[in-house]
């Protein structure tokens, strides 16, 4: 019979500290050490947690990881927010992963799908990030966590800049459950900043030879928006943002939601709409949003994440951003997924997938995208007792029964009827219920919003409002009416849609009052990132790829 | 004789008096005679590549001709594979200099001069246009490869299979490289054979030469650029109503 | 290259006098222009003629046309469209911008 | 408070439309005589009705103009067969009638797809061009579009009395990647969109005096900047002439040998390249100490 656990944990952490004893001066590890280090302090059937999510990674250790042998690195259990680095596919195509818990692929899904097929991606589940880092507190708490900050002072406290991000979820319960904290650096200086992870919960301490990937995920130039996401966007600000008065508010990272930051100080200025919406967000600091904050729309930004050229902007706007003292930006992931899930009025974004019940999903056969933290806050937070206006009329219009919450978030899905190369948006099954990822799966399939969540659905064509919708007969029929063209459009029944748009439940551009004529670039703030610049001031320092000035 | 070696060529245009161009870099500039007239003379030679420096001496010629000579022709042979594909060269503002010679040349017209173009070697897009098609005559040596651009490279620029664009050709002299198919567009007037004798030659077609251009009527008329013609005096018509 | 012609029926256009045709829209990647003409011969009748450098789309083509000629009185012209792989929102879009065209709505 | 539509995202009818006195502009071969290229429809390639050309005629404040604007989104504003003759016919007409021509330009050059036809075609359009010159009638570009005006349209705009820029204009002859093929990406990285426009965009062509104008991204501007010149043109004299020839020698011996555009900015007397390289045209302007001569 197993001994009764004592501080097994405790001691096998010494354990291994002892192992490295002569390789680290204190805390500090050389950057040519690091890969020897690797291998004594990681141990087979470890969770190993390896920080990185779709801006921040902690791509040093990733690569020295990568360069592992098998027999020193093996039977690994993975949990790491994003697999979006080469160097982790290495882990995998070695087979050094015995389970990989994650929550998000993005740009390597095609990759993935690949090692999927050939049996070398043993997924546990693909998790949203809220659900990933309460694990941590629970049945996934990892043994060793490799993360990344911008700095250290000779005591190895971490300054982590404007990045914060996952970093105090990994470290939390991993330094109190007497794991090991392993952090790479890109510099180590006397004093920093700011204290973001104090030192007695850091082990050991590199810095890197070079800094720590970013990526500029949140940039969109406003050069690329189409007439198209602009008639979309005019339609959102009249049809949801103006008619329910949302105050609190998430936006996703593309396009059409970028229109929508561009047309407020102009549209939604005519439109008389300034201090009445749009007060509160929940994103990451957008460039597309300066001309609404420097316009005096925004009274807060909470972020998840930095964007990468919006350092001076934010630290001259403190009133607007959550700074530190020192003035730099602060972020939290885990937190800005709280909030998105309990404190706004409304969640929009866009998708790749819609099937005819409202379902949606950026997965397909060949492309394992995974999830993020589009559902934490694209869904209807159960939890939620507090009244706001927005939130009681949806409640009110979705006619909630003696057992239902009597508010409801509003969870807008906007996409064009088809992606680039006519792909058809809108379809009859989502290609996320192929029975292989299913079964990969075991047995769930990967939806990123589920259609009983999403209160409108925003396409080019009108706006359904499935909150509305008595049945799910009805809700189809909404779907089908906003979905164009593509073949899923074309099968919907003229009499039914004109019902539907009689009750309100389908408006066209004309019901809202724009005409396609109407819609023009001139009607953004900025026309290009050079504008965004101008607006900030000389404040935002946009990366080099977008600069051609 | 060997037309690639520009002192053959030289002396077969200009006879003993080719003697006294220059010909340095790749360009040809100076005085001398056809048969018992003086001209003047710019040129290319070698399939160089012409680049700032080479438009500014082209031009002094021509600036010097019209102080100096007054209503003297002008000759400009011409073998260059384009302009120089360099970074400084268009930052230095290229397509300026060219203006420049272009404009030269203009006022040489306007004050008299008749300006001869011969293709002798390569006369390839920009290299082409801004001097040689600039002529009231444009000539060329059967062995000149004259054109936009072989259709290879056509091929590789706009995607369109080199096959597809050579099968075309045969019925689009557009699309064909060479002197041929550029007189059958109106681009060349003559194509004058190996053994034609070249200052005869030249010397006719300068006296013969007027300064209209007439090459969209003569692209009509050889069937080679069917539409240009036509759509020029439509225009024309329809602007006059 | 894929061409087709459809004619829909629709209530009769009353043009302006000094209005003979009207376009929109370019032909560029993505994007389309559309012209529309008069046609004295059939006042109740949208005649179309498209021609689309991406075949297959004849369905949602001719559903996007049939649509327009049945939201706006479009009869007794002529539509004639040049298209580089414009998503059907543009058809609309491009055919509304030049039917407003038509009537003087925009310059 | 929507915004001045920017010029260079403008279409060419949009910018005939936004320059022009209201209502004056005709067109000349319009959309329904579908003068339209002959070549592309082998290459299975789709025509445009005005082949990528609106010419015609209007008046700007009162007076008349001639107008040729090319579509730049169209085979990228190419010049072929067709195209080449409705602008050499308008520019024929222009000197005709003595009437001022306004080329709004964007195109890559020759039309590829026609091959030598557009070659010949774009010769025989600087010819017009001349004419007019000839004539004293103005000939006047404006560069304002992302395409700008390179290859054989970047020559003939060189031929023009005046040339009126913008920030986002360019002109040249060889395209970056054109040079980058040739050259290699270490002599030219056709990537560094900053570059290319330091390069060949109308900031350092103001400079060095191949734009007359520098205007703000705008019609209005634009169309205050063609008001100024309507009435003007520059003969081509042989003072005038050998006046170039030295200022291109002096320009050639100042910055031939290097091949950083912020070397010419500095010459020019421009202090703080970042805040230059973000400023408008006329702010620009103000920045810089541009010899004229």
């Amino acid at each position: 019979m197993a001994p009764t656990p004592k501080n097994t944990r405790q001691l096998n952490k010494e354990e291994r500290i002892r192992r490295i004893a002569g390789m680290t001066n204190g805390k500090f590890v050389s950057s040519n050490q690091v890969a020897d280090v690797l291998k004594l302090i990681i141990e087979p059937d470890d969770i190993l947690c390896l920080e990185g999510d779709n801006q921040k990674q902690a791509d040093f250790f990733a690569n020295q990881l990568a360069t592992l042998d098998i027999k020193d690195l093996h039977d690994i259990h993975l949990v790491m927010s994003c697999i979006t680095l080469p160097a982790h596919l290495e882990l995998f195509k070695k087979g050094a992963v015995k389970q990989v818990d994650f929550c998000y692929a993005g740009p390597q899904g095609q990759a993935v799908a690949e090692l999927l097929a050939e049996g070398k991606f043993p997924i546990g589940a693909i998790h949203t990030y809220n659900e990933l880092y309460a694990r941590y507190y629970m049945d996934l708490t990892p043994r060793v966590a490799l993360i990344a900050a911008v700095q250290a002072d000779r005591a190895g406290n971490l300054y982590l800049a404007a990045n914060t991000e996952d970093t105090p979820a990994i470290v939390e319960p991993t330094a109190f459950s007497n794991g090991i904290i392993f952090a790479q650096v890109n510099e180590i200086v006397d004093s920093i900043p700011r204290i973001d992870i104090p030192a007695d919960q850091v082990d050991l301490i590199v810095e890197a030879p070079y800094p720590m990937h970013l990526t500029a995920l949140f940039t969109r130039d406003p050069a690329a928006i189409t007439e198209v996401q602009i008639l979309m966007a005019m339609m959102a600000i009249r049809g949801i943002y103006q008619e329910y008065e949302v105050q609190s508010l998430n936006h996703g990272v593309g396009f059409n939601t970028a229109a929508i930051e561009l047309l407020l100080p102009t549209y939604g200025e005519e439109l008389g709409l300034k201090g009445k919406i749009c007060n509160y967000w929940m994103v990451n600091p957008l460039p597309t949003m300066i001309p609404a904050i420097e316009s005096g729309w925004v009274k807060s930004v909470f972020s998840v994440g930095g964007e990468v050229g919006m350092e001076r902007y934010t630290a001259a706007r403190s009133d607007i951003f959550f700074t530190g003292r020192d003035g730099s930006f602060h972020s939290n992931r885990p937190m800005g997924q709280l909030a998105g899930h309990y404190a706004i009025d409304m969640f929009i974004g866009a998708t790749l997938q819609i099937d005819i019940n409202g379902n949606s999903s950026t997965v397909s056969k060949k492309r394992i995208t995974g999830f993020g933290g589009a559902p934490n806050m694209g869904c209807q937070p159960m939890g939620r007792r507090h009244p706001t206006k927005a939130w009681l009329k949806v409640g009110a219009e979705s006619n909630p029964g003696p057992g239902a919450i009597p508010g409801r978030k509003l969870v807008v899905q906007m996409a064009e009827t088809f992606q680039s190369g006519r792909v058809p948006t809108f379809v009859e099954e989502l290609e996320a219920q192929d029975p292989n990822i299913k079964k990969a799966l075991h047995g769930v399939a990967p939806v990123m919003i589920y259609g009983d969540d999403v209160t409108h659905v925003v396409t080019e064509e009108g706006i359904a409002n499935l909150a509305a919708c008595r049945t799910i007969e009805e809700r189809q029929a909404a779907i089908r009416g906003v979905a164009g063209y593509t073949p899923v459009g074309l099968k919907r029944n003229m009499k039914e849609t004109q019902e539907l748009r009689a009750r309100g439940i389908i408006r066209l551009p004309e019901d809202l009052g724009i005409s396609p004529s109407s819609v023009s670039r001139s009607l953004l703030a900025a026309q290009d990132i050079k504008g965004l610049v101008r607006w900030s001031g000389g404040l935002y320092d946009p990366p080099s790829q977008f600069i051609d000035w | 004789m060997n037309t690639s070696n520009p002192n053959d060529l030289l002396a077969r245009f200009f006879g003993e008096s080719g003697k006294t161009l220059l010909v340095k870099d790749s360009l040809i500039t100076g005085y001398a005679q056809v048969l018992t007239q003086n001209v003047a003379v710019i040129g290319t030679c070698d399939g160089t590549y012409i680049d700032n420096a080479a438009a500014l001496r082209l031009a002094s010629l021509v600036i010097d001709c019209i102080e100096n000579h007054p209503q003297m022709p002008i000759v400009m042979l011409v073998d260059s594979a384009g302009q120089e594909p360099s970074r400084t060269c268009e930052m230095l503002g290229l397509a300026s200099f060219f203006g420049h010679l272009l404009s030269c040349l203009q006022l040489a017209r306007q004050n008299g001069h008749k300006l001869i173009t011969i293709a002798t070697g390569k006369a390839i897009g920009g290299a082409f246009i801004c001097y040689g098609m600039f002529g009231d005559r444009i000539e060329a040596l059967d062995s000149a490869s004259v054109g936009l651009m072989p259709i290879e490279a056509m091929s590789a620029v706009t995607k369109i299979p080199a096959a597809t664009l050579t099968a075309l050709s045969k019925t689009m002299p557009a699309l064909e490289f060479g002197a041929e198919p550029f007189a059958l567009l109106g681009g060349v007037d003559e194509v004058w054979s190996a053994d034609v004798n070249v200052p005869e030659k030249l010397a006719a077609v300068i006296s013969s030469s007027t300064q209209e251009d007439h090459r969209a009527e003569l692209g009509k008329k050889r069937g080679g650029r069917k539409w240009a013609f036509d759509v020029q005096n439509r225009v024309l018509a329809e602007s006059a109503k | 290259m894929e061409k087709f012609d459809k004619t829909f029926p629709s209530k009769s256009f009353s043009w302006p006098p000094d209005k003979e045709w009207a376009i929109a829209g370019v032909v560029g990647s993505g994007n389309l222009e559309v012209l529309f003409e008069r046609n004295t011969e059939s006042p109740n009748t949208m005649e179309c003629h498209v021609e689309s450098s991406i075949p297959g789309y004849e369905d949602s083509w001719l559903a996007a046309l049939e649509d327009f000629a049945a939201n706006y009185p479009a009869g007794g012209t002529k539509v004639t469209i040049h298209d580089q792989g414009a998503a059907p929102i543009v058809v609309t879009f491009r055919l509304r911008q030049a039917y407003d065209h038509l009537l003087q709505k925009i310059s | 408070m929507k915004r001045a539509s920017l010029y260079h995202e403008q279409t060419a009818r949009k910018r005939i439309a936004s320059l022009v006195d209201p209502g004056s502009f005709t067109e000349l071969l319009p959309p329904p005589e579908r003068v339209v290229s002959p070549y592309l429809p082998l290459l299975d390639i789709p025509v445009s009705f005005d082949d990528g050309l609106v010419i015609g005629r209007a008046t700007l404040g009162g007076k008349p103009v001639y107008l040729a604007a090319q579509v730049g989104q169209f085979v990228g504003g190419s010049v072929g067969e067709v195209h080449s003759a409705k602008l050499t016919g308008i520019l024929k007409a222009a000197a005709r009638d003595a009437i001022p021509c306004l080329l709004l330009v964007e195109s890559g050059g020759v039309r590829l797809h026609e091959g030598s036809s557009g070659e010949i075609g774009i010769s025989e359009a600087m010819r017009a061009v001349f004419e007019c010159r000839a004539k004293g009638v103005p000939t006047i570009a404006v560069i304002g579009a992302d395409i700008g005006a390179y290859g054989g349209m970047g020559i003939l705009v060189t031929c023009c009395d005046f040339r009126i820029m913008t920030e986002h204009g360019r002109l040249g002859i060889s395209g970056p990647i054109v040079i980058e093929k040739w050259m290699g990406k270490q002599a030219y990285d056709s990537s560094n969109r900053a570059l290319v426009w330091k390069t060949s965009g109308g900031k350092t062509k103001y400079l060095l005096n191949d734009a007359d104008v520098l205007t703000h991204d705008d019609s209005a501007s634009v169309g205050a900047a063609i008001g100024e010149l309507l009435s003007k043109s520059q003969p081509i004299t042989l003072g005038g002439l050998k006046t170039r020839q030295q200022e291109l020698e002096k320009r050639l011996g100042d910055f031939g040998k290097t091949s950083d555009p912020e070397e010419i900015w500095k010459a020019f007397g421009i202090a703080d390249i970042g805040e230059a390289s973000l400023a408008s045209g006329p702010e620009f302007v103000a920045l810089a100490k541009r010899k004229t001569p």
